[in-house]
């Protein structure tokens, strides 16, 4: 078992085992942290793939910023923190029994795939470079329009969210 | 070196807990980590057959949907945790169980 | 390649041929010079902190109009090693009901965010630790890391003042970074690359001349990020007890002033290098050393500033300090983005001397614009007084002469 | 670039622990006498009134909403950033209408006194 294998089977671990904390523990505030940790063992993972900048970016926008806007939300909805009692519906065994089905059965369907066990394969030094993604971004035979639509879906976000979040009555002095 | 079955076999158990997440929480915030941790599931996905089937396409699709899921999930959770907090000041709850004007 | 102009890549050399000798393979080898060359660099950094705590209060003192420390050894300079022995056998005091794992992670990482910046940093031509092409997004990432250690210092202490700062304190930071990471894009498109040694190289001027207010931006959100007066409102004493760590004792408190005191340094260092020209100088591409001299050089001079700025400036308050950035900080930084990118491409890179020109001249009429704006808004909109002042005491039979619902 | 990589999580590790390590040899010298009003938490000198998690206004959310929005806009920016040099000047005046939609977002939210600290 070489290096990489090691650090990819610690970094899933804590991905998988953080995860199942973050939907399941029973405080909202812990279920946040332990979000923090999934989404750094994402980061590793794209580390390991060599997206190094995604890596960066995963921490960047998920840990400093998402968790960061989940741990406000919970501070904002107050109840939620004394709320001791279970914090999931009832015969959730039932959904996590059919998830475990299916996630043996998309496992099971995929290994019939001859791609399956693929490798990767050296990376091209235009893959690496960053300057290859701006460009795509901006080519009007690549992204553009995606790039400026994704502005336009961050401007409709912000506009939507201050709309519902600022109270109504606070706005009028 | 890692076979792509293991980043796929990842993904696809993130993807479950996320959406055991989103059915079983009875808190909003927390159906809204679990939709977090199924869009991680995809954006591992992305990256892994960005990784393993560039030599189909020198260029980098694959990252530009991953950056495109990074917009998606900011709107997502710009939205969602609004409209939660929106529901919390109209109704003081959270309780998915509770918000439940439009049953009559 | 000699000891004395390149020290460490000498000795670097010297360690891998030794071990190979040894019979170490070489990816072995590489292993163990990565381990050592991090825990030499992190380790350094921590012991300068030690250095920097004296000269902080030591020059603080001055300005201040007092000695400073001056009793342990030459200049006091043993005071800071003095308070460290003691801050290592103090108790530390865990709050009733705190968040065990929050509370005690929270000082680790706030330290940890601040180590983690000086990874990047190129301290010679030769000699950086990483140079691919992510440097400049690691380094606001990694200040986001430093976030997640106060607001879990604010969770974890079960306390409301230190909730209610902590909050506070994110709320200021994340709000600082906007400008900050709007301004970076400029050193960035200016070299084509998002490496910190990349950065280095290509600024045969230096990109404060190329980009003085996108500077000026970068240096005044740094001190925000690092809290510092007359940003440090996260420890107003008066509002908040004494901020985030209120309730920590011991050394957990101290991680968080060794923090404090490492981040000031850090931030002139990354302002050395990605407006300052880094190591770059006379004879540093051929003598190392050189390079990591200019560069203390510069970050010192830069850190001082800071300082200064810290001693005798008042600090803001918090609607002010939010106003300032949102409403004067960022609309700057999205224009100066916007106008120097057009510029930028208009005129041919080798023409140095009318680039150089035409930069500045832009730069100094959007400062000039935005002045003009600014100080009209505030005519338009005097400055809000929040509390009017209570009445003085007095003796209850001497009349009030207090206009009803006068305006103050 | 993996070496790279592999160098960073080596410094990583090491800049964590070291603030761990020293927090625990300190935990080992340091005295351990605790007592219930020792423990308490400190609140002005006064005893702490209800508990300690308070209700936040929205102002709070409203700023990490709108530094989330720039932080995935500038992040987009980054690579092109990065290519600036190699890109026409239509791609320029691209980048300049998508800064402008940022813009109109920070706009929105002046207008909106949403950037107001009440």
């Amino acid at each position: 078992m070489s290096g990489m294998q090691v650090i990819f089977l610690i970094a899933a671990a804590v991905t998988l085992g953080s995860a199942i904390a973050a939907v399941s523990a029973r405080k909202m505030l812990h279920a946040a942290l332990w979000l923090v940790l999934a989404l750094l063992g994402v980061a590793v993972i794209f580390a390991l793939l060599e997206a190094s900048f995604f890596a960066v970016v995963q921490v960047l926008v998920y840990i400093g910023a998402i968790s960061i806007l989940v741990i406000f939300a919970v501070m904002l909805s107050r109840t939620s923190l004394t709320d001791e009692g279970s914090q999931t519906n009832r015969g959730w065994w039932v959904a996590a029994l059919g998830l475990v089905i299916v996630l043996i059965g998309v496992v099971a369907a995929l290994s019939l795939w001859p791609k399956w066990t693929a490798m990767p394969g050296a990376l091209p030094a235009a893959a690496t470079d960053m300057a290859t993604l701006g460009k795509q971004l901006v080519d009007p035979n690549g992204y553009l329009l995606p790039f400026e639509l994704s502005s336009i879906l961050l401007l409709a976000a912000l506009v939507g969210a201050i709309y519902t979040a600022v109270d109504k009555k606070e706005e009028k002095p | 070196m890692i076979p792509l079955s293991w980043y796929l076999i990842l993904a696809a158990a993130l993807m479950s807990i996320g959406l055991f997440g989103v059915i079983t929480r009875k808190n909003l915030v927390g159906a809204l980590i679990g939709i977090e941790l199924m869009l991680n599931a995809v954006n591992i996905n992305l990256v892994a057959f960005w990784r393993y089937f560039h030599n189909a396409r020198p260029e980098m699709d694959g990252l530009v949907f991953v950056a495109l899921i990074f917009v998606v999930a900011a709107g997502e959770t710009a939205i969602g945790l609004a409209l939660i907090i929106s529901a919390y000041r109209s109704r003081k709850t959270v309780d998915v169980n509770e918000l439940n004007l439009l049953k009559g | 390649m000699s000891f004395l102009a390149d020290p460490v890549n000498f000795i670097t050399q010297w360690l891998s041929t030794l071990l190979i000798g040894w019979g170490a393979s070489a990816s072995f080898t590489q292993l163990i010079l990565y381990i050592i060359g991090a825990g030499a660099l992190t380790l350094g950094a921590l012991f300068f902190t030690v250095f920097l705590i004296w000269l902080e209060r030591k020059i603080g003192g001055r300005f201040q109009d007092r000695l400073g420390p001056n009793r342990l050894g030459p200049w006091g300079i043993f005071q800071p090693i003095a308070d460290m022995l003691k801050i290592f056998t103090k108790e530390y005091i865990t709050p009733t009901g705190a968040d065990k794992v929050p509370f005690n992670l929270a000082p680790i990482l706030a330290v940890g965010g601040v180590l983690a910046m000086w990874a990047v940093i190129p301290y010679a031509s030769t000699v950086f630790g990483v140079n691919f092409n992510i440097g400049v997004v690691y380094l606001i990432a990694v200040g986001a890391i430093g976030d997640l250690g106060i607001i879990m210092a604010g969770l974890g202490s079960n306390n409301k003042y230190a909730l209610l700062s902590g909050f506070r304190a994110v709320a200021n930071l994340i709000s600082y970074e906007v400008p900050m990471v709007l301004v970076l894009l400029i050193p960035v498109l200016f070299s084509g690359s998002l490496g910190m040694n990349d950065i280095v190289k290509s600024q045969q001027t230096w990109n404060i001349f190329l980009a003085p207010l996108a500077a000026l931006i970068f240096f005044t959100t740094s001190i925000a990020e690092n809290g510092r007066a007359p940003f440090d409102l996260l420890e107003a004493d008066s509002e908040l007890v004494a901020g985030f760590n209120v309730e920590y004792s011991g050394l957990k408190f101290g991680m968080f002033y060794v923090a404090d005191f490492l981040h000031s340094f850090t931030a002139a260092l990354v302002f050395s290098t990605v407006f300052l020209g880094g190591w770059r100088g006379p004879g540093a591409e051929t003598i190392p050393i050189l390079g990591f001299v200019y560069l203390i050089l510069k970050s010192s001079l830069v850190y001082f500033l800071i300082l200064h700025i810290r001693f005798t400036i008042p600090r803001f308050r918090i609607d002010q300090m939010m106003d300032f950035n949102w409403k004067f900080l960022t609309p700057i930084s999205l224009v100066l983005l916007m106008v120097t990118i057009v510029i930028d491409k208009l005129i041919p890179t080798d023409l140095t001397f009318i680039r150089i020109s035409v930069h500045w001249a832009v730069n100094i009429l959007i400062w000039v614009a935005a002045d003009r704006i600014l100080s009209a808004a505030l005519k338009s909109h005097p400055a809000k007084v929040v509390a009017r002042p209570r009445p003085l005491a007095r003796p209850p039979h001497v009349a009030v002469d207090e206009k009803p619902g006068g305006e103050i | 670039m993996l070496n790279d990589w592999l160098y960073l999580g080596i410094f990583l590790i090491i800049a964590f622990a070291l603030p761990a390590v020293a927090i625990l040899i300190a935990g080992v010298l340091s005295p351990k006498k605790g007592n219930p009003i020792k423990n308490s938490i400190y609140e002005c000198g006064i005893e702490p009134i209800g508990e300690s998690r308070i209700q936040f206004k929205v102002q709070y959310y409203v700023y990490g909403l709108i530094f989330l929005i720039f932080d995935v806009e500038t992040v987009l920016l980054f690579p092109w950033a990065v290519a600036y040099k190699q890109l026409s000047l239509f791609a320029v005046f691209e980048a300049v209408l998508f800064i402008l939609i940022l813009a109109a977002a920070l706009l929105y939210a002046w207008r909106k006194g949403a950037l107001e600290w009440l």
